[in-house]
């Protein structure tokens, strides 16, 4: 039995967790594993019954589920049912459960079989359109990222327990980066999707001198028309846009109104 | 070499500490939640009492005016007092739960500890008030900022000449202080309430509130000009037309008064999220005349 | 005010005198598409990384003064009770070394709301009282409009001013602690031909300034204009990013977040410095928002600036630097739109 | 005379390995009639993807194939781009990229380590368990990876999907007083990495040999992890452009990973394939380590991956010192080539934790990927665990060992791969 504990005189329960990946690299579960720092308080908020990754024994008895990965097989439609029918709460984490990710960039061949081919040729192989969780389950909450960030992991986490209300930054990635003190990517001639990204992941890339790729998906009210303008009058191949809206799947309806 | 000593500025520790400064930035004052009524199924009354004893005497506010309720880790937001000024630093807040800090907050119990900070913001002008009418007209949750300077009229009410609170709510099942209503109309208050929907057990109108405002201006002869002072509160697309019928009906803008909601982070003309032109409505409202209203853009 | 002069040289002997503070300067943090430097305001750690030929800092330095996030107190919470704990998060005064003029009447504006008369922001003024500045006069830029602005010279809010006379600084002193500081270099009462190379000096630099914004009967013409078909235009550029107002020296709005620590028992009150372009910035409880649509935002940033301010405090709360502009991708900068608003048009 | 035994097991989504794999163990009356290792994971088909994409977002998606080594694809990936281009990287990039891969396998062989396999050691379900029983260990493991975690994030600009590292070099380099602190920091763990020698010193591994091949890079005066030529124990040696000839793979039916072969049925690659192969290119204190633990060149028995992850993870710490003072000694250059996109193919073959992986593209004219191929090691592993798998549950079988027993070894026998198994199947 674990301690009591409460928060201003509420009594937070150590609600049942337990983590799932469909098809994904698995790194937004490491990332959990991966800030070592405050892996024990993290471990010691909820209780953990299920995570393949780093333990043996599992059970079907959690209230938050997380679901890392995109559906790209029947099997994976099936054990995703199965979970949102257990959990009270299920949480889309990384931009393949929220988006696709990369895997869905399969789904711009027109042509499965072509797909299959080129990477298995003859051998047969089930595989089928790839897509993200919310069309198939309602997703309560989505962690966005490729890799998801652990301190906004936690700060999800802590608040689902506390049950304090959890919201995303409305807003592009531009504003964390311009606060960070950052030049801007523009202005040393590389694209960027920070003025059409979500933020909330205190534009890493920017930061780091690579500009966004868009991987968090569109912020509220994204300006995509204005986007292309900003590429054009910078001479940024229109294709290099592209490839970088369509990498993780967050901007695929958004895309349909640009002209190629 | 010491040269470049500017001093340590106010030291923290100091300056949240110093009595005399209550109304330092980052000070809030401990209050207790003594009791937690439920209202409706959204709104809560509480009753919160600064824990200190000689600051609780000293918290004097005025009927309008606002505090910031903290909840710490959880959040801070405006909320007008509900009670009577008399009472100092036993307050009383009527809060709907709609969002983080006030969800939470209908979860607390009674016993639990939250930070206030002020009295922040503009107020009613109750004496100005005295010998005249009073129309108090409400729409909702409006009803919440207008129990203090109600209160005021209660406690003095040889003062005050008609009193009118015209309310108007969504269904009767989100009436708030109905226990309250037969000791208003004991001190000769004249008390409409309208609904927009109707349950089993109204027997009262359904309409909108400006179908009793009517009324009201009806029986004053079409003419509010001598004599009579307005509080609205309620949604922003009540202010329209209430204003609207208030001013056809000749009542001078400056005796009109209208408490406006805006998000706010500070209370303290700081955050600038308040801010309508340069206009803070935590500094210079929420309580404005209705000149002041006109005088800025997107106000309403 | 004292006017002194010291060699050219003796400049690194003032960089060595402050060099034990934690000193802010402008400094070179990579090239552009052309080449050419880009400059930031920055802790210094070396006399030779100090540039103060700079033209203007990408950002100001705001973030030493209100970072971008900054923490207002902490929590402690133990059984149903909590204490707070209040830090100002300064605690050695900071040298600015090398302000342009439109930089420091900047903070003055910022002074002006921030360190009263109601409620001081004791986050702000403790930084602010805090601090050592060295101003610097500066060479126009193509998009600098501080002269429409009445930014482009300085008259308090700093403790030194340099103006550099080819072989020799000059230098206005408007502090003791300046004078004291100043003693230790070879300093002499400036030469009447000083004076006259510092006036020249002057006449040819306001000759420079050839950006320019007709700010006459400003308030007035926004009131009028404020349904004006121009907003729209300009919102459907905006990207509604918060670039502008993030490397605004006058920009100050901010939000509050509190975390709680994974182990429940201490949280954070941390203020972000906000910007009145963000969909959210006006959206209250419930999703009303006031503002739902970037052309109704990006016309509340103007009024703010130019008419609100003004009304309250009798200037614009902007002092023409141009780093809006310059920031933005959607090429939105103040001249410009100004100008629209007065003749209806909206450049391409 | 003990009964022959008769057991079944099947075990679905191996747990404390990164991607779905099953065992699949059928014995009757003593005889193993069925012992497979089955990938079940769902395909990606990066290689599909990355046809018609411009060079620049090989790294990014690549990178992507795999969570735990994303560090190493996104370097085998640049390899292979620079190399079709014709672009040699700068010594200052070699040993940014060679430092941010000791980052990588440091992180990666601890979590397997301590986590993954300490555990069974330990007879515990998970670390999470051993936090109370074992607290000490398991800050001890904490404090390693963070380490170096820490250090990809310096010079990668992230620990997992590296921003910084771009063809043609580093997008932005590391501050150089942390990095002055990291070599601090690096050293300081020197101790924590003898005490981890000493805690799986005592551990008795299972009792288990198979001959098999070994196949890695080949050192070339230094203990090899960014390219050059491939070698097998069996004596093949062959240029990385070669690789092909190196990996031979094919597809099995029960499984949606390929599989590899060499000269025998079956190959090996990974820590101890390296370990064996290059033995002598180890740092002293590395072999010394090594000597502690009984690994010595060529050991067969697979458990023994264990030992020769923690040789490495002492070698890469020390040479991460050596890169550190060579990287302080001299003065930044220039970080990033320009790219200028060429028609062609290149090969990049990098050691990731697990093994050797290739990335091979063509490219046409404009810069666009053509055809792409990814070899990883997990896949080239699979063959070996299977026949593993065979011959090991054979012995106990043999011995009359319990289903308990049966399984629990055979678990702890994939494991000892550190299968990854969303690498294999990308
Ligand atoms: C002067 C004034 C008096 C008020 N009086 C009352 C009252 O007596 N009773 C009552 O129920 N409500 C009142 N409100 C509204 C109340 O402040 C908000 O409903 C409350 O802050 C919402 O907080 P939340 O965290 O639950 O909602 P969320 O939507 O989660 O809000 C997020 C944050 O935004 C801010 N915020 C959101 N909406 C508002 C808003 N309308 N005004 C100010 N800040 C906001 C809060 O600081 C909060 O931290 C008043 C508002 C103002 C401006
Ligand atoms: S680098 Fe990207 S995110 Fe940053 S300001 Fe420029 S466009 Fe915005
Ligand atoms: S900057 Fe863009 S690509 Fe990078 S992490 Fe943030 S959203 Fe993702
Ligand atoms: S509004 Fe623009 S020009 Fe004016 S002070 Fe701010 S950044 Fe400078």
């Amino acid at each position: 039995m674990q301690k009591i504990r409460t928060y201003l005189g509420i009594e937070i329960k150590y609600p049942k967790t337990a983590f799932f990946e469909l098809s994904s690299c698995e790194g937004c579960q490491l990332q959990i594993l991966n800030k070592e720092a405050t892996l024990l308080n993290f471990l010691d908020l909820v209780e953990i019954v299920n995570f393949r990754e780093v333990m043996s024994n599992r059970s079907n008895d959690y209230e938050i589920a997380f679901v890392e990965g995109s559906v790209t097989r029947a099997d994976e439609v099936t054990q995703l049912l199965e979970i949102r029918q257990q959990a009270k709460t299920l949480v889309a984490l990384g931009s393949c459960a929220c988006f696709g990710g990369v895997n869905q960039l399969k789904n711009r061949f027109q042509n499965l079989e072509w797909v299959k081919k080129e990477v298995y040729g003859n051998h047969p192989i089930e595989t089928q359109e790839v897509r993200p969780l919310s069309d198939f389950v309602t997703v309560d909450f989505s962690i966005y990222g490729c890799p998801v960030k652990k301190e906004e992991v936690e700060e999800i986490v802590t608040n689902l327990v506390l049950g304090k209300s959890i919201e995303h930054p409305r807003y592009p990635v531009c504003m964390e980066c311009t606060a960070n003190g950052n030049i801007c990517l523009f202005n040393l001639g590389e694209p960027c999707l920070g003025p059409v990204t979500r933020a909330g992941c205190d534009a890493w890339c920017p930061n780091n001198r690579m500009g966004c790729w868009g991987c968090r998906g569109p912020a509220d009210d994204a300006n995509l028309r204005q986007l292309q303008k900003i590429m054009d009058d910078h001479n940024i191949p229109r294709q290099a846009m592209f490839d970088r809206l369509e990498c993780f799947g967050g901007f695929t309806s958004a895309m349909k109104e640009m002209d190629r | 070499m010491k040269r470049l000593d500017f001093v340590d500025v106010l030291s923290a520790d100091r300056s949240s500490a110093r009595e005399s400064d209550l109304n330092n930035f980052e000070y809030s004052y401990k209050a207790e939640i003594t009791s937690v009524y439920r209202l409706t199924d959204t709104e809560k009354l509480y009753q919160i009492r600064i824990v200190d004893k000689v600051q609780r005497h000293h918290f004097a506010f005025r009927p309008g005016q606002f505090v910031m309720l903290e909840l710490p880790g959880i959040g801070e937001g405006p909320f007008s007092i509900s009670s009577s000024p008399s009472r100092h630093g036993d307050l009383e807040l009527c809060v709907r739960a709609v969002g983080n800090l006030t969800n939470f907050l209908s979860r607390v119990a009674r016993g639990t500890v939250v930070g206030i900070s002020g009295p922040f913001g503009t107020s009613f002008p109750v004496e100005e008030m005295e010998n005249s009418d009073v129309l108090l007209i409400a729409g909702g949750l409006g009803i919440v900022p207008l129990r203090a300077p109600l209160f005021c009229v209660l406690e003095n009410r040889s003062r005050y000449n008609q009193v009118d609170i015209i309310y108007g709510a969504r269904n009767p099942s989100e009436m708030l202080f109905t226990y309250q209503y037969q000791m208003w109309r004991q001190f000769d208050i004249n008390l409409e309430i309208i609904v927009d929907q109707a349950d089993a057990t109204w027997q009262g109108p359904v309409g909108l509130i400006t179908e009793v405002l009517k009324k009201r201006i009806k029986t004053a002869g079409n003419d509010l000009s001598s004599n009579t002072y307005a509080i609205v509160c309620g949604p922003p697309v009540m202010f329209h037309f209430v204003c609207d019928m208030l001013i056809n009906a000749r009542l001078p803008m400056q005796k009109i008064f209208v408490s406006l909601e805006r998000r706010m982070h500070c209370g303290r003309g700081k955050c600038c999220r308040c801010n309508i032109g340069a206009t803070y409505t935590c500094l210079s409202g929420p309580v404005f005349d209705y000149w002041s209203v006109l005088n800025m853009k997107e106000a309403i | 005010m004292l006017f002194k002069v010291f060699p050219e040289n003796a400049l690194e002997i003032l960089y060595d005198v402050l060099a034990p503070y934690p000193l802010v300067g402008p400094q070179a943090k990579g090239k552009d598409r052309e080449d050419k430097d880009i400059f930031v305001f920055d802790y210094i750690n070396s006399f030779a990384e100090l540039r103060l030929d700079f033209p203007t800092t990408i950002h100001s330095v705001k973030k030493f003064l209100l970072p971008s996030r900054e923490n207002l107190c902490t929590f402690n919470l133990f059984d149903g009770d909590w204490e707070k704990y209040v830090d100002f998060n300064i605690y050695k005064p900071h040298v600015f070394f090398g302000l342009h003029p439109c930089d420091i009447n900047a903070l003055n504006k910022l002074d002006k709301v921030l360190t009263g008369p109601v409620y001081p922001d004791p986050f702000y003024s403790s930084k602010r009282k805090n601090m050592f500045i060295i101003g610097v006069n500066c060479n126009p830029q193509s998009w600098c409009f501080c002269k429409s602005m009445g930014a482009d010279t300085v008259y308090s809010g700093f403790d030194m001013f340099l103006t550099d006379l080819g072989d020799k600084y000059f230098v206005e002193i408007l502090s003791a602690t300046a004078y004291d500081i100043l003693t230790q270099l070879p300093i002499a009462d400036p030469s009447e031909a000083d004076h006259r190379r510092f006036i020249e000096l002057m006449d040819e630099r306001n000759r420079n300034f050839v950006c320019q914004v007709d700010s006459s009967d400003l308030t007035k013409i926004l009131d009028l204009e404020f349904q004006s078909p121009v907003w729209q235009e300009w919102g459907d550029r905006c990207m509604s990013c918060g670039s502008c107002a993030s490397v605004c020296p006058t920009c100050y709005c901010y939000g509050v977040k509190e975390y709680v620590d994974l182990d429940l028992t201490t949280a954070t009150k941390q203020r972000q410095l906000y910007s009145c372009n963000l969909i959210d910035f006006a959206m209250v409880a419930g999703g009303h928002n006031f503002r739902p649509d970037s052309p109704s935002r990006l016309k509340y940033r103007y009024y703010h600036k130019h008419r609100g301010f003004q009304e309250a405090y009798e200037e614009a709360l902007c002092v023409g630097c141009g780093r809006c502009g310059q920031a933005c991708l959607a090429d939105i900068t103040v001249p410009d739109v100004i100008d629209s608003v007065r003749r209806q048009k909206v450049p391409k | 005379m003990r009964n022959a035994i008769n057991c079944d097991i099947k075990i679905k989504h191996l747990t404390r390995v990164e991607g779905h794999g099953n065992i699949r163990i059928l014995i009757k009356d003593g005889q193993v009639k069925k012992a497979s290792w089955d990938v079940v994971e769902t395909p990606r088909f990066f290689e599909a993807i990355l046809v018609g994409k411009q060079w620049e977002n090989a790294p990014v998606l690549c990178g992507r194939i795999c969570g735990i080594c994303s560090i190493g694809h996104t370097l085998a990936s640049i390899r292979a781009t620079e190399k079709a281009f014709g672009m040699v990287p700068s010594m200052q990039t070699e040993r940014l990229r060679l430092l941010l891969k000791h980052m990588e396998t440091l992180q990666s062989h601890i979590l397997h380590l301590y986590f993954l396999i300490a555990p069974d050691f330990l007879g515990a379900d998970s670390a999470i368990e051993l936090i109370k029983t074992h607290t000490e260990e398991i800050q001890r493991a904490a404090r390693l990876k963070l380490l170096a975690n820490d250090g990809g994030d310096l010079v990668g600009g992230r620990r997992l999907h590296p921003i910084r590292t771009v063809v043609g070099g580093f997008t932005m380099l590391p501050d150089r007083r942390k990095l002055a602190t990291l070599r601090q920091r690096l050293y300081a763990a020197l101790p924590d990495l003898n005490k981890t020698a000493d805690l799986f010193g005592s551990f008795t591994i299972p009792d288990f040999f198979r001959e098999t091949e070994f196949v890695s890079l080949q050192a070339n005066g230094s203990y090899p992890f960014i390219g050059g030529q491939l070698m097998s124990s069996d004596g093949v040696v062959k240029e990385e452009e070669d690789y092909l000839a190196m990996t031979n793979e094919y597809m099995v039916d029960h499984s949606t990973s390929k599989w590899s072969k060499l000269s025998r049925k079956s190959m090996a690659v990974g820590a101890l394939a390296r370990v064996n192969n290059n033995f002598t290119a180890l740092h002293p204190s590395a072999r010394e380590i090594a000597g502690q633990l009984g690994l010595q060149p060529i050991s067969y028995n697979p458990f023994m991956n264990n030992f020769a992850q923690l040789v490495e993870c002492v070698h890469v710490v020390q040479d991460s010192i050596l890169l550190i003072d060579e990287l302080l000694g001299s003065d930044w250059q220039e970080s990033r080539q320009q790219v200028i996109p060429i028609a062609g193919h290149g090969t990049g073959a990098v050691e990731v934790p697990r093994g050797i992986l290739y990335h091979w593209y063509q490219f046409d004219g404009d810069g666009r990927i053509t055809k792409a191929d990814c070899v990883i090691p997990t896949s080239q592993n699979n063959g070996n665990i299977h026949h593993d798998i065979k011959a090991m549950v054979q012995e106990l079988a043999d011995q009359g060992k319990t289903d308990h027993e049966i399984r629990l070894l055979a678990e702890m026998l994939v494991r000892a791969y550190d299968p990854c198994i969303s690498c294999s199947v990308h």
